[in-house]
């Protein structure tokens, strides 16, 4: 890299981008970066950029891009200052500056870090180790709640299916209709069906008892041994025994 | 063995490095000296975690052999038991000895063969003869390991219907909020509601 | 050390035979003991043609570097970077976590996919999570293998790394020429012509 400048002019596809190219040039100029004259490395790329022209290689956008940009650095360098124009010629170039310094820092480090004693290189682990094993055991959990609960899904699950009603506080048809029967005998003018319900019935038992004595009434009337009488839809249920 | 011994130091590295053992002249074409060194070199290692051995004329490193057990470890995962296993585990160990058609038939629903391994697996499971019919289908029944697992004295421990009943086990409120829960079997509803 | 110490033997045996460098706790898994023997061990293979070194908070042995001369026979570096590939690394361990971009913004020039693509196959690259900042770009950041390759105890020891970071090499562009232009002289210093 020491040469730089002048190994330039026929090797242009070695370069990784402007930024590289410019480097090397700086590093040709043999100071620190931090000392770097940028006119001089502006006229440094310029000209390599030109001499790639005249070889007539085929000269990458990004350095023609470059060296426009380095090409109005140098003028805006040069020329009085126009406190106008922002950022200051001088801001550019401390930039480029501190860029290039990076790139050269990074380019460093990793030349520092390949040459270090690397594993399979210049240090080597073991050639052939014997290698460690594990065995994997699985350790099945349950417990006895699980156990049971589960013998208790599968039987209530598979059981012959019984069902049981439960013991409702139902009056059945037959009741209902030996009731309102025995009852009707009794009554000589026209009474309403609830009167035929048990005295004490209430909640779903005397629903189901007024349900039964309703289809028992309606059951009776067939048979013709009961009377029914509603003057409107709604309106209340009267019962009488049939007139024979 | 001094530790300023370049050529036994040279000679450890090569030895160690290597994926094969090695014979003298070959260690010879790698540090370029009497290779005699091997046998100075395995009795500096003797005793220690590490040997240096040769066998059939070959030189190699290996690990000392009674320190097998420290090469390998066992791990133990803990698994819980999936529904199907639970549930077939819980059929053996109330009827056992039962073949697999039998628990197939009480589950009402396929038992997978992984389903039987992992409980035998497990230590839970045992094959029990076989049953004297057509056929002659293997039974399966409970082991000893079984009992201590799940802290049974003895099957007769396991509580009957009644007492499952008794505890709930059997309400088709739970079996129901169960089937919910899992979304997998369908629930015939067994008893009443109001 | 005493060679009769059977956890020291154990540690020795367990590190030699693995064909991975390992953490302390994946040692205890093995031993089943306090593992800060590696330490010690370490100390007792020192000055040895085989040396015992901890890199990213694992243990493995190798060769000594000086014995570099005895092994490289027919042995050709097989993983030979790109500059590209070099400059990339460098940049990834000394700035991590960092995003393509930022590689970028160093290098001045587009990454090729294939450069990132070859320090991940390397084992030496690995993506490090995405910055929570617009388009939240994935951020890269070495591996402990790549510590283990180049013989760095931690990243602490990356050459220079004190001296980049002191003299603000690792900052961005825009912080160190905020730092610049806040008063201290060296933007005469680069304007000056010669």
């Amino acid at each position: 890299m020491t040469d730089a400048a002048e190994t330039l002019t026929i090797d242009i596809d070695g370069w990784e981008g402007p930024l590289d190219l410019l480097l090397a040039l700086a590093r040709s100029q043999k100071v620190d970066l931090r000392q770097l004259s940028i006119l001089q490395l502006v006229d440094q790329y310029l000209t390599y950029v030109d001499e790639a022209r005249e070889l007539k290689l085929e000269v990458a956008a990004d350095y023609l891009v470059m060296a426009a940009w380095l090409a109005y650095l140098k003028s805006a360098l040069l020329l009085p200052r126009d406190p106008e124009v922002e950022p200051s010629p001088e801001e550019l170039a401390l930039r480029l500056q501190l860029r290039l310094e990076r790139l050269n820092a990074m380019r460093e480090a990793g030349a520092r870090l390949v040459a270090r004693d690397r594993m399979g290189r210049d240090v080597f682990a073991r050639g052939a180790p014997e290698g460690l094993r594990v065995v994997r055991r699985s350790r099945w959990d349950a417990e006895i709640y699980d156990l049971i609960a589960a013998y208790g899904r599968i039987s209530a699950r598979t059981r012959p299916v019984m069902h049981i009603v439960a013991v409702r506080p139902v009056m059945t048809l037959e009741d209902a209709i030996a009731r309102v029967a025995s009852m009707i005998g009794e009554r000589i003018d026209w009474s309403t069906i609830e009167s035929f319900l048990p005295g004490d019935a209430s909640g779903p038992f005397r629903k189901s008892a007024l349900a039964s004595s309703f289809v028992a009434a309606l059951e009776l009337a067939r048979q013709g041994r009961i009377e029914l009488r509603q003057k409107s839809a709604f309106a209340p249920l009267y019962l009488k025994a049939a007139e024979r | 063995m001094s530790v300023a011994d370049e050529t036994m130091r040279a000679l450890e590295a090569v030895l160690f490095a290597s994926d094969q053992p090695m014979t003298v002249p070959e260690i010879r074409a790698y540090i370029g000296e009497d290779a005699d060194l091997a046998a100075a070199l395995a009795d500096h290692y003797a005793g220690r975690g590490i040997e240096l051995v040769e066998r059939g004329g070959r030189w190699h490193f290996q690990t000392a052999a009674d320190l097998a057990n420290f090469l390998r470890r066992d791990r133990e995962d803990s698994r819980k038991l999936s529904r199907a296993g639970i549930e077939t585990l819980a059929i053996i160990a109330y009827h056992e000895p039962v073949t697999r058609a039998e628990i197939e038939s009480i589950r009402g629903v396929q038992t997978a063969k992984g389903t039987l391994d992992v409980l035998m697996e497990a230590g839970w499971v045992r094959p029990a003869g076989r049953r004297e019919v057509p056929g002659r289908p293997l039974t399966y029944a409970t082991t000893a390991e079984f009992l201590t697992h799940f802290g049974l004295a003895s099957r007769r421990d396991l509580p009957g219907i009644d007492d499952l009943r008794a505890a709930g086990l059997l309400d088709p409120v739970d079996l129901a909020f169960d089937a919910a829960q899992s979304g997998d079997d369908t629930v015939e509803t067994v008893t009443q509601d109001d």
